[in-house]
C-alpha cells in the first residue's frame, strides 16, 4: 500500500520493517505542500522518523487553506496516528478538531505556527513571533541608523504568524525607534512575482525608502532582486534601501556575498520538523520536554511554559555557506 | 477621428487614459519615467501570456493551465542553466517544453473534442504535479549572472523583457489580423460550422494555436524565472491565468469567441499592470487593494458592454 | 466554351447512410450547362443531403459522380470548389464576426498577396463588385452582425459567385428572402445561366420554380420520383410526386366570410419613436400584413407581443392596455408565432412535452410542481389536432422535420388558448403537405373564433390565407386589400414605392 | 417517412440511454474507489470515516448545488470562494460587535444573497458576460473581506451556534442533514418544477424562452441569487465548524465546485446537467480526496490524479 511514494515514510531502508508498522505514527500537517520551505521542514521530520523509529506522514493540502487542513488532520485522526503536529493556517479553526484528537489519545503539538488557544500540547518554533518581529524592527533600525521610512513585506495579509510579526514589529518599533516610519505593509499572497513587483513598486512610491524587512521567505529574496535591480538601473545608490527580516540562506547566498543584504534573521526549518517529531515521540512514550534538553540533529532547545524554541540565527555573508538549506 | 470611437478597443483604450491621469493626479511619482517603465517591465509576462490566451479565447475557448505551464518551463529552465547549460539554450529547450504541454492540450482538445475549460482544468492540476516533481520540491535559485540577461539585459536600449513583449503582440497583432491562418482563428471563433464548410481545418488551427500559446507561456517563464531569481514550482505562476484572463476579456474580448483583438489585449494587460502598481504608488491602504482593482475591473466590463450594446443597437434591420 | 448537350454531371445511384438513417437511395441526377435544374421534396427527403454530397460537406456511402465525364471524389469543400462547384447553404453560414468581404473571401489563397499579408484593399473591392454585380448595395466592410438578414443572404450568393463556379448549387436561398430581394436574385440567376453555369436550385415555393426553372427533379423518402422539364409538367402534378398521393386546395374558401366586433384595435402605435400605425383587428379575421425588409411589419408583431420596448397602448376588447412584456400580452390572449423557428421557436434539445408547455407551465403547476398528466393530456390533445407526425410526446424537436417542428412551434402557442394570434413567416422553409396542413389548421382556428394577424413575405400565401390585407412600407401602414383585391403586382408596387408618394 | 420514423426510434434509444450512462458510470466510478481505498486501508470504510467525508464535502456540495443551475442555465459563477468568505466574515464581524447570533447568521445569509444579486444584475439585466462579472466579483468581494477583517479570524461564537456545523442528528452530523435536504429540495425544483424547466431551457436556447413569454431576466437573476445565498449557508456552517471565519474562507473553492459539478456529467456549454451527478462529483472528489490521504499520498499526486480523473470522466462530454 506504498502508492505515496515520494511522501510517505515507512523508513526506507530502516532496520525492521516490522519495527515500523507495530510501532507509533504521527501525522506532521505543514500549512501546505509545495513550498519549498516546507520541503526543507519534510526533511528534518523524516530523518526525525528514521532516527525514532516511528512512521511519520508529511502532508497537506496544496493551498494555505484552513478548510482542507482540517478535513486532512481528520483523515489522519481517522487512520489512528499516534500524534499530529500541526502548522496551523487559522490558529482558531483547529480547536474542535485538537480536542476531537485528544479525546482520541493522539498527542497534539504546533510548529512553525501556534494555535494557542487550543488544547495543543506544545507549541514548537524557533522563536516566539513576538520576539521574531522585534528582533527583525531591530536589525533593520540598526541598519538604517535608527531613522527613516521602511516598508514590511508578508506573505499573507491574513496568516496568524505574519500579523503577529508584524504588530510586534511595529510596536517596538514606536516603543524604541520613534523615527523609524512604517509607511506601508504589503502581501505577495505566497507569489514570488508579486513580491518581486511589490518591492519594485515600494521603491518607486517612496523615493526616500530606507528599508524594507521581509516577514516571510519569498519576500527578502524578492527585494534583494528589485533593489540590485534598481541599483543597476542607476535609479538608487548601492546601499541606500537595508534589506532585513526572515531568510532561507540558500535563496539570499547571492545577495550576501555581493552586499545587497548585509544581516538576515534565519531559522532551519527542518530543525523545527525534527524537534516536533523528537517531542512528538517523547510525549507518546509518556515522557516531557525539559528545558536545555539536548536534541539530536537540532542541538539544545528552550522550553518556556508550553513553548518549546529552537533558536534562531543571524545570516552574514561569512556565515551563509555554513547552512545546509 | 469619428471612426476611432466605433473600434471596439475605444472603450477601454479611454478607461485606460483616464485612469492613468487619475493615477498621476494622485501620486507624483506614477509619471516618472522610471516608473512608466517599471509597469511595462511588470507586465510582460502576463502580457506574452495574453497573446495565446487571445487566440484561446477568440476560438471560444479558455485556457486554466498557462499558470502550471509558466511552473514547468521556469522550473526546467532554472535547473538546466543551473546545471551550466547556456541560457539561451535553456530558454530555446523551455520553449520546447511550453510547446509540447501546449501541444497536449491540443491534443485532448482539437482531437478528442474534450471542451477547453476541461482538458485545461485538467492539465493545470496534471502541469503543476509535474512541475513540483522536476523540482522535488526545492527552491530553484541562485542562478549564473549571464541568466539575468532575460530580465536585465537591453537590445537597442529597450529592456529584453519589454522587447519581447513587444516583438509578440506585434507579431502575433499582425498574424491575427492580416494573414490566412490569423482570419481562421477569427473565423473558427465566430461560426465553426462555416469555418468547416469553408474547407478550413479547425484542428489543425486549434492545435496550432495551443502550441504557440505554449510557446508564449514558455517565454514570459523564463522572464519570470530571470526577475524573479527564485522558483518555486509549487506556487510559480498559479493564479496567473485568472489575471489574464482578466485582461483579455477587459481588452474588449468576447468569451463566446470571435471577437477581441491584439491592441485590446495590450491594453487590457496595461490596464491590469497599471492598476497593480497604481494602488501600491496611491498608497492605497493595502485591505483596500483587491477591493479597488476588482472594482476597476467590474466598471471596466460595464463600459465594455455599452459600447457593445451601443454597436447592436446601430444594426441594420427590420426598423429597430 | 461549353456544349449544352453534354452534361456537366452525372450522379449515378447515390446512397448515403447515416447511422440508422438511409438518406438517399440509388439517386441519379444529371445537370447541363447553362440550366436552372430545381430540386423538389418535403422536408426531410434528401435534397440537401444530395447536395452536401456534391459540394464535398458530405460523403457518399455507394453510387458515382461524373464532372465532365470524369469520375470524380469529392472528399472536402475545398476540392469541389476546386473544381468549380460551389454552394448556398440552406442554413446561414457567415461568420458574423467578419466583415461581409472577409466573409466573401474567407480563406481564399487570392486575396494573399506574395509576402502572406492579406490584400485588404483588393478583397475590398472585389466584394463590392461582386455584391453590386447582384444589385445589391451594402458596406463590405461592415461586420456581417450588423448586418440584416437579406444582406447577410447577398453575402451568401455573392460568395458561392466569387468562385467563377460552373456549376452552383442553391438550398433554400430564398426562405430568408422578402419577395422583392427574391426578384433580384432570380436576374442574377437568369445572367448566370446565360453564361453557362448549371444551377441547381432547391425551393419549396411553387412559384419560385415556375418562375426560374428548365428542369424539375423532385425526391421523395431518399429516391428520386421524376425528373421533368418544367414545360411538361404542373404544379399540381409536382405535389402529388413530392407527396406521394392527392392534395386538395392549398388554400381554403374564403369567400363567405363576416365580421363584426373588433378584437384589438390600434392606434397611433408607436413602431418606432417615429412611425405610428392604426389599424384594428376583427374576431375570427385573418389579417395580412405584407412588406419589405425594414418595413416594420417585425417591429409591429414584436411590439404588440411586449418584446421590444417603447410607449403606446392598444385597446383589447373595448379596453385601454399598455404592454411592458410577453406576460402582459399573454394575460390579454395575444400570443406570437416567431418568424424564425430554430432560434426563437423552439428549444430544441427538449421534448416536444417541454417545447409545448413552456408558455402555460404556471398555469399546470399545482403550486411549484408540474402537473405532468395535465401535461401530457395537453400534448396528446395537440399532436392529435396538429397531427404532428412523432412516435412520443417525449421526442427531442431537433429530430422532426421541419414542418413538424413548426407544428410544435405552433401547438406551443395554442395551448395558451390565445384569442389574438400574431403569426410571422408560419410556413418559412416548409414543405408543401406540411404546408396545406399549416393552413387548414390556420383556418379552422379563425373559424372557430381566434383572431389572427398574419405576417409574410410570402405573397401567394398571404392571398389565399388572408381576409384583409395591410401593406406597410417604411414603418407606415400605406394601403389596405380587402379579400380578392390583391394581386402579386399590386402588393410589391404599395410595398416598395418610395413613400413619400404615398397617400394614406 | 419510414425512414424517418426509423432514425427517430434508433436515435430515442441512445438518447435516454445516454444519461443513464453517466449516472451509472458515476456510480460503477464511486463504487470502484470505494473498494480500491478499502483493500488500502482498514480505517476507510468505517462508519466514523464515511460520515468526515460526507462532512467534509458539506463546503463543496452546498455551492454545487446552485452552481449546477447556473451551469445549467448556460452561464458560471466563478465568485462563489468570495461569497462564502463575505458572508463568513459578515457573520463574525456582527456577532463580534454584539449582534444577537442568528440575526447575524440571517443578515449573513442576506449578504450572500445581495451578493449574489450583483452578480444577477450585471449578468442577467445587463448581459454582461457571466465568466467575467464574477472574477470581477470574486476579486472585489475577496478585498471587502479583507477590509472587514484586517485579515484577522474573528472566533468565539456561543456553543448552541457550533451545533450546526459540529452537531449530529440520530448520529449523522447536523450539517450533512442539511445538505442532503438541500440537494433533495433543489432535485425536486429542477425536475418537477417550472424553474427546472426554464433553467434547462435557458441553457439550449434563451432566445426561444424569451419569446415564450418568460421573464428570462427574472430566472438568470435568480440562479445568481441562489448561488449567493447557498455559498451563504455554506458559510454558516463553515465557520460554525471551524469555529473561525478567516478572511480566506473560500478561497479557490469555485475550482473543485466546478470541477465536482463537471465530473458530474453537467455540460460546460449549458442546456445538460443532473443533481444526482452534481452529488455523486462532489462524493468522488470527497472520497477521493480522504482515501488518498488516509493512504499517506502527497496532494501533489492527488492533484494530478484529480487531472487525470477529470479528463476521464468528463472526456465524453464532446461539444
Ligand atoms: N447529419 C445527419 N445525420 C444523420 N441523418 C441525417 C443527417 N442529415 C440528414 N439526415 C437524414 O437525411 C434525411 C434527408 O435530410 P435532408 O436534410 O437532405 O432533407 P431535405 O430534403 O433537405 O429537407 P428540407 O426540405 O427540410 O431541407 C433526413 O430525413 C435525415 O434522416
Ligand atoms: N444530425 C442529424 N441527425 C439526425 N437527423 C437529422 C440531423 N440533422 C437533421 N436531421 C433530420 O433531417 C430532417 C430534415 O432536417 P433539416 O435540418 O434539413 O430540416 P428542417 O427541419 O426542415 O429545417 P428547415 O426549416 O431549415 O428546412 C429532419 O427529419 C431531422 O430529423
Ligand atoms: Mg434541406
Ligand atoms: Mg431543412
Amino acid at each position: 500500500s506504498n502508492q505515496g511514494g515520494a511522501t510517505e515514510t515507512p523508513s526506507e531502508g530502516d532496520t525492521g520493517g516490522d519495527a515500523a508498522s507495530t510501532s507509533k505514527s504521527f501525522f506532521i500537517n505543514p500549512k501546505s505542500i509545495g513550498p519549498a520551505y516546507w520541503a526543507a521542514a519534510e526533511k528534518g521530520v523524516k530523518q526525525a522518523g528514521e532516527d525514532l523509529g516511528v512512521e511519520v506522514v508529511f502532508n497537506a493540502p496544496s493551498t494555505t487553506d484552513s478548510a482542507q487542513q482540517i478535513n486532512m488532520i481528520q483523515d489522519m485522526l481517522t487512520r489512528q496516528v499516534n500524534g499530529v503536529g500541526v502548522a496551523p493556517n487559522d490558529p482558531e479553526a483547529v480547536a474542535p478538531v485538537f480536542s476531537n484528537a485528544l479525546s482520541q489519545d493522539v498527542q497534539v503539538v504546533t510548529w512553525d505556527s501556534d494555535a494557542p488557544d487550543t488544547d495543543r500540547k506544545y507549541y514548537i518554533g524557533a522563536a516566539t513571533d513576538a520576539e521574531l518581529g522585534e528582533q527583525f524592527a531591530e536589525m533593520i533600525a540598526n541598519q538604517i541608523g535608527g531613522s527613516g521610512k521602511v516598508a514590511f513585506m508578508v506573505a499573507s495579509l491574513s496568516a496568524q504568524n505574519q500579523t503577529a510579526k508584524v504588530d510586534a514589529a511595529t510596536a517596538y518599533l514606536e516603543a524604541n525607534h520613534p523615527d523609524v516610519e512604517v509607511v506601508t505593509t504589503v502581501s505577495s499572497d505566497d507569489d514570488q512575482q508579486k513580491a518581486y513587483e511589490n518591492a519594485q513598486n515600494l521603491i518607486s512610491t517612496y523615493p526616500d525608502l530606507k528599508g524594507l524587512v521581509g516577514f516571510a521567505g519569498a519576500e527578502a529574496p524578492a527585494a534583494a532582486q528589485a533593489v540590485e535591480e534598481a541599483v543597476n538601473a542607476g535609479n538608487i545608490e548601492q546601499g541606500k534601501i537595508k534589506i532585513a527580516g526572515f531568510a532561507v540562506p540558500s535563496l539570499v547566498k547571492e545577495y550576501l556575498e555581493n552586499g545587497t543584504i548585509e544581516e538576515m534573521v534565519t531559522w532551519d526549518p527542518s530543525k523545527l520538523g525534527y524537534t516536533t517529531v523528537y517531542t512528538l515521540n517523547l510525549l507518546t512514550d509518556g515522557e516531557d520536554v525539559e528545558d536545555g534538553m539536548e536534541i539530536p540533529n537540532v542541538g539544545s532547545i528552550k522550553v518556556n511554559g508550553d513553548i518549546i524554541l529552537t533558536g534562531t540565527d543571524v545570516l552574514t555573508k561569512d556565515n551563509v555557506a555554513d547552512f545546509g538549506f | 477621428m469619428a471612426n476611432i470611437f466605433k473600434r471596439r478597443e475605444a472603450p477601454i483604450i479611454l478607461f485606460t487614459i483616464v485612469l492613468f491621469c487619475i493615477f498621476s493626479l494622485i501620486s507624483s511619482n506614477f509619471l516618472k519615467p522610471d516608473n512608466l517603465g517599471l509597469i511595462l517591465t511588470q507586465i510582460t509576462t502576463t502580457g506574452l501570456i495574453s497573446i495565446g490566451m487571445l487566440m484561446v479565447i477568440l476560438f471560444g475557448g479558455i485556457d486554466l493551465s498557462v499558470g502550471s505551464v509558466l511552473a514547468v518551463v521556469a522550473t526546467v529552465v532554472g535547473m538546466l542553466v543551473n546545471a551550466g547549460i547556456n541560457p539561451f539554450v535553456a530558454a530555446l529547450i523551455g520553449m520546447v517544453v511550453g510547446a509540447i504541454c501546449g501541444a497536449f492540450n491540443g491534443l485532448f482538445i482539437a482531437w478528442f473534442n474534450i471542451p477547453e475549460i476541461i482538458t485545461t482544468l485538467a492539465t493545470m492540476f496534471i502541469f503543476r504535479g509535474i512541475a513540483v516533481a522536476i523540482s522535488g520540491g526545492e527552491w530553484v535559485t541562485n542562478f549564473p549572472d549571464s541568466f539575468n540577461f532575460f530580465s536585465q539585459g537591453k537590445i537597442i536600449g529597450i529592456p529584453v523583457p519589454i522587447a519581447l513583449f513587444a516583438t509578440g503582440a506585434i507579431m502575433f497583432g499582425y498574424i491575427l489580423s492580416q494573414t490566412r491562418f490569423g482570419r481562421r482563428v477569427y473565423a473558427i471563433g465566430g461560426n465553426k460550422e462555416a469555418a468547416k464548410l469553408a474547407g478550413m481545418s479547425t484542428r489543425k488551427t486549434k492545435f496550432l494555436v495551443y502550441i504557440s500559446s505554449g510557446m508564449l507561456t514558455s517565454v514570459a517563464a523564463v522572464i519570470y524565472a530571470s526577475q524573479v531569481g527564485s522558483i518555486q514550482a509549487s506556487t510559480a505562476g498559479s493564479g496567473i491565468e485568472f489575471t489574464v484572463i482578466a485582461a483579455v476579456l477587459v481588452g474588449g474580448a468576447s468569451i463566446f469567441g470571435g471577437v477581441g483583438t491584439m491592441l485590446g489585449t495590450a491594453f487590457g494587460v496595461l490596464l491590469m499592470g497599471m492598476i497593480k502598481n497604481g494602488l501600491v504608488l496611491t498608497q492605497a491602504s493595502v485591505y483596500w487593494v483587491d477591493a479597488t482593482t476588482g472594482f476597476i475591473l467590474i466598471l471596466a466590463i460595464i463600459i465594455n458592454t455599452v459600447q457593445r450594446s451601443r454597436n447592436l443597437a446601430s444594426r441594420e434591420g427590420d426598423l429597430v | 466554351m461549353y456544349q449544352m448537350d453534354k452534361p456537366i454531371l452525372i450522379m449515378e445511384g447515390i446512397t448515403k447512410e447515416f447511422p440508422g438513417v438511409k438518406a438517399l437511395d440509388g439517386v441519379d441526377f444529371e445537370l447541363y450547362p447553362g440550366e436552372v435544374h430545381a430540386l423538389m421534396g418535403e422536408n426531410g427527403a434528401g435534397k440537401s443531403t444530395l447536395m452536401k454530397i456534391l459540394s464535398g460537406v458530405y460523403q457518399h456511402t455507394a453510387g458515382k459522380i461524373l464532372l465532365n465525364e470524369e469520375e470524380v471524389t469529392l472528399n472536402n469543400p475545398t476540392v469541389a470548389q476546386e473544381l468549380g462547384i460551389s454552394i448556398i447553404h440552406q442554413e446561414f453560414n457567415l461568420f458574423p464576426n467578419l466583415s461581409a468581404a472577409e466573409n466573401i473571401f474567407i480563406d481564399r489563397k487570392e486575396i494573399i498577396s506574395a509576402s502572406g499579408k492579406i490584400n485588404w484593399s483588393r478583397m475590398n473591392a472585389e466584394a463590392k463588385a461582386l455584391t453590386e454585380s447582384i444589385g445589391a448595395d451594402i458596406d463590405v466592410r461592415r461586420e456581417v452582425q450588423y448586418l440584416g438578414v437579406h444582406s447577410q443572404q447577398v453575402i451568401e450568393i455573392a460568395k458561392a459567385l466569387s468562385f467563377n463556379a460552373k456549376i452552383l448549387i442553391m438550398d433554400e436561398p430564398s426562405a430568408a428572402l422578402p419577395e422583392d430581394e427574391v426578384q433580384k436574385m432570380f436576374d442574377v440567376v437568369k445572367q448566370l445561366r446565360n453564361n453557362g453555369v448549371a444551377i441547381v436550385y432547391v425551393s419549396h415555393r411553387m412559384n419560385e420554380i415556375f418562375k426560374i426553372a428548365d428542369k424539375v427533379t423532385v425526391l421523395r423518402d431518399g429516391g428520386k420520383v421524376s425528373t421533368n422539364k418544367i414545360t411538361e409538367t404542373t404544379e399540381d402534378q409536382l405535389i402529388s410526386e413530392m407527396v406521394g398521393k392527392e392534395v386538395g386546395d392549398l388554400y381554403p374558401d374564403k369567400t363567405k366570410r363576416i365580421f363584426n366586433e373588433s378584437v384589438l384595435n390600434v392606434n397611433d402605435f408607436d413602431i418606432t419613436s417615429k412611425h405610428k400605425v392604426s389599424f384594428s383587428l376583427r374576431r375570427g379575421e385573418i389579417l395580412g400584413f405584407f412588406g419589405l425588409v425594414g418595413s416594420g411589419t417585425h417591429t409591429l408583431a414584436e411590439r404588440i407581443f411586449g418584446l421590444k420596448k417603447g410607449k403606446g397602448t392598444v385597446e383589447i376588447n373595448g379596453k385601454s392596455i399598455l404592454i411592458k412584456n410577453p406576460k402582459d400580452a399573454m394575460k390579454q390572449g395575444i400570443a406570437y408565432l416567431p418568424p424564425d423557428r430554430h432560434r426563437q421557436g423552439l428549444v430544441k434539445e427538449s421534448s416536444i412535452r417541454e417545447n409545448m408547455t413552456l408558455p402555460i407551465l404556471k398555469r399546470i403547476s399545482n403550486g411549484l410542481i408540474i402537473d405532468k398528466k395535465a401535461e401530457q393530456v395537453i400534448n396528446e390533445e395537440y399532436i392529435e389536432k396538429l397531427s404532428i407526425k412523432t412516435p412520443s410526446q417525449n421526442q427531442v424537436v431537433n429530430l422532426l422535420s421541419g414542418g413538424n417542428q413548426q407544428k410544435v412551434v405552433l401547438a406551443k402557442w395554442l395551448t395558451t388558448k390565445p384569442d389574438i394570434l400574431i403569426m410571422e413567416e408560419p410556413t418559412r422553409g416548409v414543405d408543401v403537405g406540411a404546408k396545406a396542413e399549416i393552413y387548414r389548421l390556420i383556418n379552422e382556428l379563425s373559424l372557430s373564433g381566434l383572431s389572427i394577424i398574419l405576417i409574410s413575405t410570402e405573397m401567394p400565401e398571404l392571398i389565399g390565407m388572408s381576409d384583409r390585407i395591410l401593406v406597410m412600407n417604411e414603418g407606415n401602414i400605406v394601403n389596405e386589400f380587402k379579400n380578392g383585391e390583391a394581386d402579386q403586382q399590386k402588393l410589391l408596387k404599395e410595398a416598395s414605392n418610395s413613400i413619400d408618394k404615398m397617400v394614406v | 417517412m419510414n425512414l424517418v420514423k426509423e432514425e427517430v426510434n434508433t436515435r430515442l434509444k441512445r438518447l435516454p440511454s445516454i444519461k443513464i450512462n453517466t449516472i451509472s458510470i458515476l456510480v460503477i466510478l464511486l463504487a470502484g474507489l470505494l473498494i480500491f481505498f478499502s483493500t488500502q486501508s482498514p480505517y476507510f470504510l468505517t462508519t466514523l470515516n464515511i460520515t468526515n467525508v460526507l462532512v467534509q464535502v458539506t463546503t463543496i456540495g452546498l455551492i454545487a448545488i446552485p452552481m449546477t443551475y447556473v451551469i445549467i442555465s448556460g452561464a458560471m459563477d466563478l465568485s462563489v470562494g468570495s461569497i462564502l468568505g463575505l458572508s463568513a466574515v459578515t457573520l463574525g464581524f456582527l456577532y463580534e460587535s454584539g449582534t444577537n447570533i442568528w440575526v447575524s447568521v440571517v443578515l449573513a445569509l442576506v449578504v450572500g444573497a445581495l451578493a449574489g444579486a450583483l452578480n444577477g444584475l450585471l449578468i442577467a439585466r445587463y448581459k454582461m458576460q457571466a465568466i467575467v462579472v464574477t472574477i470581477g466579483t470574486l476579486v472585489m468581494l475577496r478585498g471587502l473581506v479583507y477590509i472587514i477583517t484586517k485579515g484577522k479570524p474573528i472566533s468565539g461564537y456561543p456553543d448552541s451556534f457550533y451545533f450546526l456545523g459540529q452537531g449530529k442528528v440520530l448520529g449523522i452530523p447536523f450539517s450533512v442533514i442539511v445538505m442532503m435536504a438541500l440537494f433533495s429540495i433543489a432535485y425536486i425544483l429542477i425536475k418537477k418544477t417550472r424553474i427546472g424547466r426554464y433553467t434547462y431551457a435557458l441553457g439550449n436556447n434563451e432566445e426561444a424562452v424569451r419569446y415564450s413569454g418568460i421573464n428570462v431576466v427574472k430566472v438568470r437573476f435568480l440562479t445568481f441569487v441562489m448561488s449567493g445565498l447557498f455559498a451563504g449557508i455554506a458559510a454558516i456552517f463553515y465557520v460554525s465548524r471551524y469555529a473561525s471565519a478567516q478572511a480566506s474562507a473560500g478561497d479557490g473553492i469555485e475550482l473543485d465546485v466546478i470541477t465536482a459539478v463537471l465530473i458530474g456529467g453537467t455540460h460546460i456549454f449549458g442546456g445538460r446537467g443532473s443533481l444526482v451527478g452534481t452529488f455523486l462529483g462532489v462524493l468522488i472528489i470527497g472520497t477521493l480526496r480522504n482515501g488518498l490521504n488516509l493512504m499517506g499520498v502527497s496532494v501533489l499526486f492527488q492533484t494530478v490524479i484529480l487531472g487525470v480523473l477529470i479528463l476521464v470522466a468528463v472526456s465524453r462530454q464532446n461539444k
